[in-house]
């Protein structure tokens, strides 16, 4: 089976951390190869790109460079760092003038890149590489019974949609169709989540968060389930001050590889389900699980 | 001018020519340098500069010069010979020399119209007449062959423009074959309800010119056929036609539509590609009621007869003209016609290249062609505007633009996008009262009387908002969103976003080429435009002439037009087609190779090369010839003579070699 | 006894073969040796430079010079020759265009030198040594002609009368120009004795060469077992007769051989090699890049293939350094 | 000379697509450099190999040909035929010592006249980063070789006596 | 009080459209149709003081106060959405993120948004450290901002406290150094430049 690099990023090892324990941990049941990236540093996210061009395309350059060195594709489950990363790959192959500072900078540094490492998503590596079929095959106890709104956020799809539609993205539909759950259909799943807004720009963040729950909430989804730790973040973290800013909607948000891992029978402690501020518990007994 | 004493008697006497253009060649090109230059180069015995060469006196200066200065060859270095090449052959000819003794410079296209620096546009300027000058010397006097034209015309595609060029020939006296594709001429103009700015009903003003088609004595209508092959040249096309199986003998069905009566099926229950599939028919079928050739035809996937053959064929026992032939066959013919108008028009804008606007995801949703059959008294609704749900609009929002003026669909404006919304606009509010709203970037209403029109349709209430709306959705905000379609726009105007709430959403298609415009204009040897329409021989000067003599285009398959403007293409394409026609006779550039036969060893290199098959291998002689009326000029054959015993005429290797060492030799 | 006409042969950078096309004329060797009085010999007899140069300008009639023109000293007779001749003919493939020698136009001089001095496997020579052009032995200075960095045709150097194409010419067009020298009848200056039409027209495959060749690939003749009648062409063979001048009787395709164009090409064809590739690529069946390409690699050297006896009189002369 | 070196380029362009563009190039008034020298034929399947390098041997820094893309030529295949043609000549060229970038094969439609634009602008940039080829110059070079003994023996000096081994 | 709204040509500054266009990103800027699909596409310009296609607009007029003065660019989540929906494949994220750039440089931003405030930690943290730790970020930010918020925000602190989600200690990377050698390498190259054109 094909081996990978694991780009973590600075979320999944803070607040993100139920994101990693539960990608990791069905990433071993699904037998992968995968490995951290070794001494990686932070991508720069979108922050840094409106303090420094050039040194935040040198951030997310020196971690490809690393990644390089093994000749291996890079698995980023933060879609900030999925981004970044992709984006800075396509600014060193398209302008010249970047690659020049970046690259020299890079060897400054006793590092090189010549441009060859691929940057995917899980779902990307979930659906393409390992296949649906594989993941049906491990899905021990299906969780009938649940009904999610599958949302994707912003930049997966956009702006540079490899894998997935731009306006309608289906991968994980799929994948949470395959672990037994139910999807609502619904407008929202590329909306803007607020990002880090609702942490500096509070009023406006919350309601951006508060739209996404309430329509969920509306087409019947039991909880939100999502791929963006900030995403998570903002909808998990926020429903406290949603409440008394609109009102309650105690929607709990999930992330697919825990569904996924429950779906193949492993235990919630080893994917962090209990770290959601708003509990899963509930929703998942009626999708029988505990 | 200058003579130039110095000149060799062993060299033919040139007369060089250099035209200002007014200032269009004179502002970059330092001319005087130019015709100074040329005068002290071997053989130059006059050199001219003028303000206008391809002026009368212009003209008149060449031919008066041939005479006095007894000239052997003939250069100008004026625009391309695309455009003055024949002028100045006939100045030649005036002046008693024959008209292949020339050669032309182009320093206007090539040169003034394109450089910035006057010093090395002038430099290029000189290389070129240098070269012409060399060249010209070994040309040889030429004839041109005339060959008889085929008086007869075909007119491919029944659309307005079809229809219009037709019988514009055939009133002239011509005899014209019509070829359609569908079973029925009359093209999208059929399917329209009324027409803008005048809302005078489609029908009305198309049916009388269907029928006058059908029973015209100089049109041979084939309708459900397909021109599958075109060989030959101006003049002398030889065309072959596939003609599809309709299974029902077109001579002898009277369109009584009995048979449609008769049909096992009781209820109609196959999507009906006329109404755009918001209608339902049967097996056997005929679009319309108007249709012409007015023939039922059978289909068949979905008719039990041909896909089991096992049918008690009713349909074929209530024909009591014996009509129906289930073992009916595709056959094809084959006709001479000495010019074709292509009017094969174009294909509307597959909306589910743009998900976002919800098209088959929400059944409010619909396309402008489909309202069209929609607003029609004798379309599926019978004219009344009722939605898929079987519920009525309150509110309806227009969307221009879609799949046109976007990088990521279409680039360019469909053009009568605006003016056909305006007048949906105006037809729904009048069937149904609704609130409409038209969502558009920019009103385009050039026409006489459009922008009148879209006067009107402001007075009349209709909603107009600067935009363009990003998507359609059921996701609602507030109370009053609940249960609708939401449109999210910008008031571009008003400077800021509106959600706009409607029950029914109507997108407003671009126009694209025929999907398999690429493969037709092959088929016909023509160009297309980097969008897919055809490629018209000069944007403004030859508009519906193609690169390809004898071969002209009208409508939208040049580009997105509306009925008055195909329709006067249509004329002018028939006016075209008439003109070359009762020239009666065509001269064919004489720029034909030949074989030079006692140099030939008869090698056979050259024959498989010729597209028109003109090269033959003589099996008694050994040796190949040329058919000169076959060839096209091309010189593929030429340049691959390994003997090197064929030359083209104009372009023989020692013009050419000649040519190269003149743009180079300092 | 009777002053007979005086003719002089000489070779230059040559294989030999020239000098055997003479021999190879039989017994009408022996009309030729009785009408003419042969004044310059090298291969079959013994003359010094002296012996010519001590001859009146013009006094000989013809000199048949074979071989292309690659030293200094080959320069030196040449041109002498070109003094004390009426008429010089520039006989055979290598003096008209430069023929076999002339492959080494696509190297430097000195890469060619080094090769032979110092990296031939065959060779030793620990010292490197190499050949000087001047050198003092007993107070007196010995030379050795210079080697040239272009191998030329014999008209690249001096003016040339007529020409004798072939490697080697055949007796029949030898003896034809012979003929016509000493009757006198002399065509206009500068032309090539030989037939003004390609190769084709005499050969015996030609009525087997289908239309459309339409090849999709090119063998080399070891690689096939060659069918005697079938033009070779069609065979998928190299063969350069469509664009090689005539007047061999294909011989090489007699000889189940392809052409391979010593002949030259027709004076109406500049360059033998460029005008053979417009002819024979032009019928090649694919119309993708990659697959054309795939049908070109079956020629791995295109120069000493299309140029193989032309490179002198090809457009480009030699390859730029 | 101080000023930067300018390419010639000749350039073969077929008259129903490349010359059309180039054309329209004009009509539409785009600027680009001035370093081609346009020849007209009917068909890019008219241009011979032996022009290509005669050009070459006449003193061009490049050659350009350009013809209609693959499936729309006016002759319906002239321009495979050139493709193929060309396809044997570049190899030629490029054994010969004329590199790829001096000779440039471009599929033109009568639309592009863009492309024109950016096609000869291109070629110029990379010719002129190539330097001149001047093959005219370097015949007279390597002809110096010969003249010297020329003049000698034309002026018959005999005194120079050389004696030659084997 | 009233406010005159008119422009005078002297009010703006075509250099900075110039500047705009030539930044990698902002070269489609002119083409636009001011169609307004990013205001409608955007998720945040109903909080925004000029739509995102008004800010366009004055970018490419050289309204640089405004541009550089206004919400908008500090309100962008960059969530791509305009980039994606312009019909004339205007980067206007981009163009968000190299105005904010030029607006810090020339320290003009509403004092009322804390991102570049925000951003400037960030970067000082990823110099440091190598990793962003998102508790310090947040702390720092607000004590460096708003007190007030602080305080607000704290119930959220003590929920990811108790899920296990905040740490106190900053990660950090191994090879700092060469990190650090990288960016400096790329000051250098900035001055260079700039010596370069003075």
């Amino acid at each position: 089976m094909k081996k990978y690099l694991y780009f973590p990023g600075c979320s999944l090892k803070g607040s993100g951390k139920a994101y990693e324990e539960s990608f990791l941990a069905v990433c071993k049941a699904l037998g992968m190869d995968i490995r951290e990236l070794e001494d990686w540093n932070c991508c720069g996210a979108t922050a840094y790109m409106s303090v420094e061009e050039t040194k935040s395309y040198a951030l997310a350059g020196r971690n490809l460079a690393i990644a390089e060195r093994e000749d291996l594709d890079v698995i980023a489950p933060c879609s900030a760092c999925y981004l970044v990363l992709n984006k800075t790959q396509k600014a060193l192959k398209e302008n010249t003038e970047i690659r020049r500072k970046v690259v020299n900078a890079l060897k400054a540094g006793g590092l090189d890149y010549k441009g060859t490492v691929k940057v995917r998503h899980p779902l990307d590596v979930l659906i393409n590489d390992v296949g649906l079929e594989k993941i049906s095959k491990l899905i021990k106890n299906p969780v009938k019974g649940l009904k999610l709104a599958p949302y994707y956020g912003c930049q997966i799809v956009r702006p540079y949609a490899t894998f997935d539609d731009q306006h309608d993205p289906v991968t994980m539909d799929k994948l949470m169709k395959a672990a037994g759950a139910e999807c609502v259909t619904w407008p929202l799943k590329t909306r803007c989540c607020g990002g880090s807004l609702t942490g500096t720009v509070p009023e406006v963040g919350l309601r951006l968060a508060y739209i996404i729950l309430k329509e969920a909430k509306k087409r019947g989804a039991g909880a939100i389930v999502t791929l963006c730790p900030l995403c998570q973040f903002n909808l998990d973290g926020y429903q406290g001050k949603i409440a008394s800013k609109y009102e309650s909607v105690d929607m709990p948000v999930l992330y697919f590889t825990q569904v996924l891992g429950l779906a193949m029978g492993l235990p919630g402690s080893e994917l962090g389900i209990k770290r959601g501020i708003i509990s899963a518990e509930a929703v998942l007994a009626g999708g029988g699980l505990r | 001018m200058t003579e130039n004493k110095s000149k060799k008697e062993t060299l033919p006497r040139v007369g060089f020519y250099i035209c200002h253009c007014g200032s269009n060649i004179a502002s970059m090109i330092d001319v005087l340098e130019v015709q100074k230059y040329a005068a002290a180069l071997p053989g130059v015995a006059v050199s001219r500069e003028y303000k206008y060469m391809c002026s009368d006196p212009g003209q008149e200066m060449i031919a008066k010069d041939i005479k006095e200065h007894k000239l052997e060859r003939l250069v100008v270095a004026a625009c391309s010979p695309n455009l003055h090449e024949e002028t100045f052959r006939k100045a030649a000819a005036k002046g008693g020399l024959n008209p292949f003794f020339f050669q032309m410079v182009n320093i206007r296209e090539h040169a003034a119209w394109v450089h910035e620096d006057k010093k090395s546009a002038t430099e290029k300027a000189k290389d070129l007449a240098r070269a012409a000058i060399a060249r010209v010397r070994f040309h040889k006097s030429l004839d041109k062959k005339r060959v008889a034209v085929d008086p007869n015309v075909l007119v491919v595609g029944g659309g307005i423009a079809g229809i219009h060029a037709a019988l514009t020939l055939a009133n002239a006296g011509k005899k014209v074959t019509l070829v359609e594709r569908e079973a029925t001429i009359g093209g999208h103009m059929a399917a329209f309800d009324k027409t803008f700015p005048t809302l005078d009903c489609a029908a009305c003003i198309l049916t009388p010119k269907m029928s006058a088609v059908k029973s015209h004595p100089n049109i041979t209508l084939w309708t459900y056929s397909e021109v599958s092959k075109v060989e030959g040249y101006v003049g002398n096309y030889k065309v072959t036609v596939t003609r599809k199986p309709r299974f029902v003998k077109e001579d002898l069905c009277v369109g009584c539509m009995e048979c449609i009566d008769a049909c096992v099926f009781k209820e109609p229950k196959f999507k009906d590609k006329f109404n755009q599939g918001l209608g339902k028919r049967k097996p056997v079928y005929i679009d319309f009621p108007q249709a012409t050739p007015k023939v039922v035809l059978v289909d068949p996937e979905t008719c039990i007869q041909l896909k089991t053959g096992k049918c008690k064929q009713p349909c074929a026992a209530a024909c009591d003209r014996k009509a129906f032939d289930f073992n009916q066959k595709a056959e094809t013919k084959e006709l001479q016609v000495g010019a074709i108008v292509l009017s094969t028009g174009f294909k509307t804008y597959d909306v589910a290249r743009s998900p976002q606007y919800g098209y088959g995801r929400y059944p409010g949703v619909y396309t402008a062609l489909e309202v069209e059959r929609l607003v029609n008294a004798s379309g599926p609704t019978s004219g009344e505007v009722v939605l898929r749900d079987g519920t009525h609009p309150k509110a309806v929002g227009i969307i221009h633009c879609v799949g046109s003026r976007d990088a990521k669909t279409n680039k360019w404006c469909s053009r009568v996008c605006c003016m056909y919304s305006l007048k949906l606009a105006h037809l729904i509010k009048e069937h149904s009262g609704a609130e409409v709203y038209n969502f558009y970037i920019d009103m385009r209403a050039p026409g006489k009387a459009y922008e009148e029109f879209y006067d009107k349709l402001l007075g009349e209430g209709v909603h107009f908002i600067r935009g363009r709306v990003d998507e359609v959705t059921d996701w609602a905000m507030t109370p009053e969103e609940e249960g609708k379609l939401v449109l999210r726009v910008e008031d571009t105007l008003a400077g800021f976003v509106r959600r706009i709430p409607v029950d029914m959403v109507v997108l407003s298609t671009g126009l694209e080429p025929q999907p398999d415009a690429q493969e037709v204009r092959r088929r016909f040897n023509i160009g297309c435009g980097s969008e897919g329409f055809f490629q018209e021989r000069h944007p403004k000067l030859a508009p519906v002439n193609t690169f390809t003599d004898g071969i002209y285009i009208a409508g939208a398959c040049q580009a997105p037009r509306d009925i008055p403007d195909t329709v006067a293409q249509a004329g002018a394409a028939a006016a075209e087609a008439l003109s070359l026609i009762d020239a009666g006779f065509v001269e064919l550039e004489p720029n034909t190779s030949h074989i030079v036969e006692e140099e030939c060893s008869g090698c056979k290199t050259c024959v498989p090369l010729c597209p028109y098959s003109a090269i033959t291998f003589d099996e008694a002689k050994k040796k190949a010839t040329i058919n000169e009326v076959l060839c096209k000029g091309c010189g593929v054959c030429a340049a691959a003579c390994p003997s090197g015993s064929i030359r083209q005429n104009l372009f023989e290797d020692d013009e050419i070699f000649s040519e190269i060492e003149g743009v180079l030799a300092k | 006894m009777p002053d007979k006409p005086k003719v002089a042969f000489y070779w230059c950078a040559s294989c030999g073969g020239c000098e055997e096309a003479v021999v190879d004329l039989a017994e009408d060797i022996l009309k030729v040796v009785a009408a003419v009085d042969i004044v310059l010999w090298p291969v079959a007899m013994d003359f010094k430079k002296e012996d010519v140069e001590a001859r009146p300008d013009k006094s000989i009639v013809a000199g048949f010079i074979n071989g292309a023109i690659r030293t200094s000293e080959q320069e030196e007779w040449v041109r002498l020759l070109r003094k004390k001749c009426q008429v010089i003919v520039s006989f055979g493939a290598c003096a008209n265009s430069g023929g076999i020698p002339a492959l080494a136009n696509q190297f430097q001089k000195e890469s060619i030198l080094k090769y032979v001095y110092d990296d031939c496997p065959s060779i030793d020579n620990p010292g490197k040594i190499r050949p000087q052009t001047e050198c003092v032995d007993e107070g007196r200075t010995l030379t050795l002609p210079e080697l040239r960095n272009v191998v030329r045709s014999l008209d690249q150097v001096i003016d040339v009368d007529y020409y004798l194409p072939g490697c080697p010419p055949t007796p029949k067009i030898i003896m034809n120009a012979v003929l016509a020298l000493l009757s006198g009848k002399l065509p206009p200056k500068g032309t090539v004795l030989s037939p003004e039409i390609a190769l084709c027209e005499e050969c015996k495959r030609k009525d087997s060469k289908p239309a459309d060749l339409a090849l999709t690939e090119f063998k080399r003749p070891h690689q096939v077992l060659i069918d005697p009648e079938k033009c070779l062409l069609a065979q998928g063979l190299v063969c350069m007769g469509p664009a090689t001048r005539g007047g061999c009787e294909a011989l090489c395709p007699g000889g189940n051989m392809p052409c391979t164009g010593c002949f030259g090409p027709t004076t109406r064809v500049k360059d033998q090699g460029a005008k053979f590739v417009s002819s024979v690529f032009s019928n090649i069946a694919p119309k993708e890049e990659a697959e054309i390409d795939a049908v070109l690699d079956g020629i791995p050297d295109p120069i000493g293939t299309f140029y193989r006896y032309g490179l002198s009189k090809s457009m480009l002369r030699r390859k730029l350094n | 000379m101080s000023e930067q070196f300018e390419p010639k380029i000749v350039a073969f362009f077929c008259n129903w697509c490349t010359y059309t563009a180039a054309d329209l190039a004009g009509v539409s008034r785009l600027k680009y450099a001035p370093n081609a020298r346009v020849i007209r034929v009917m068909c890019s399947g008219r241009v011979d190999p032996q022009f290509v390098l005669d050009a070459f041997a006449k003193g061009a820094d490049g050659v350009l040909l350009g013809g209609c893309h693959p499936g729309d030529c006016h002759y319906a295949e002239g321009n495979y035929k050139t493709l193929r043609r060309m396809r044997m000549l570049t190899r030629m060229l490029k054994d010969m010592g004329i590199y790829d970038g001096r000779f440039r094969l471009e599929w033109i439609s009568g639309a592009e006249g863009d492309k024109v634009k950016s096609v000869i602008n291109d070629m110029t940039k990379k010719v002129r980063a190539l330097g001149p080829l001047d093959l005219p110059g370097k015949f007279k070079n390597w002809d110096k070789e010969i003249e010297e003994l020329e003049a000698q023996v034309n002026k018959g000096d005999k005194d120079k006596e050389a004696v030659h081994a084997g | 009080m009233l406010e005159q709204k008119v422009k005078y040509e002297g009010d703006c500054d075509k250099e900075f459209a110039k500047w705009v266009t030539s930044q990698t990103g902002g070269e489609n800027l002119r083409h636009c149709i001011q169609c307004g699909i990013c205001s409608a596409t955007c998720p945040l310009s109903l909080y925004m003081d000029y739509t995102p296609r008004r800010l366009i607009n004055m970018a490419r007029e050289g309204f640089k106060k405004e541009v550089l003065g206004s919400f908008t660019i500090w309100l962008c989540a960059s969530c791509y959405a305009c980039r994606v929906e312009c019909p004339k494949e205007i980067q206007v994220t981009d163009i968000m993120y190299l105005l904010k750039r030029r607006a810090i440089e020339e320290g003009v931003y509403p004092r009322r948004f804390p991102i570049p405030v925000l951003a400037r930690e960030f970067g000082r943290m990823i110099f440091m450290f190598g990793r962003v730790n998102e508790t310090l970020l947040v702390i720092d930010l607000f004590l460096r901002t708003n007190w007030f918020k602080f305080l607000g925000m704290t119930g959220l602190g003590m929920n990811l406290m108790r899920t296990g989600r905040m740490s106190l200690i900053p990660e950090t990377i191994k090879n700092r150094a060469e990190l650090r050698k990288v960016l400096d390498a790329l000051d250098a190259d900035e001055k260079s430049k700039r010596e370069a054109v003075s």
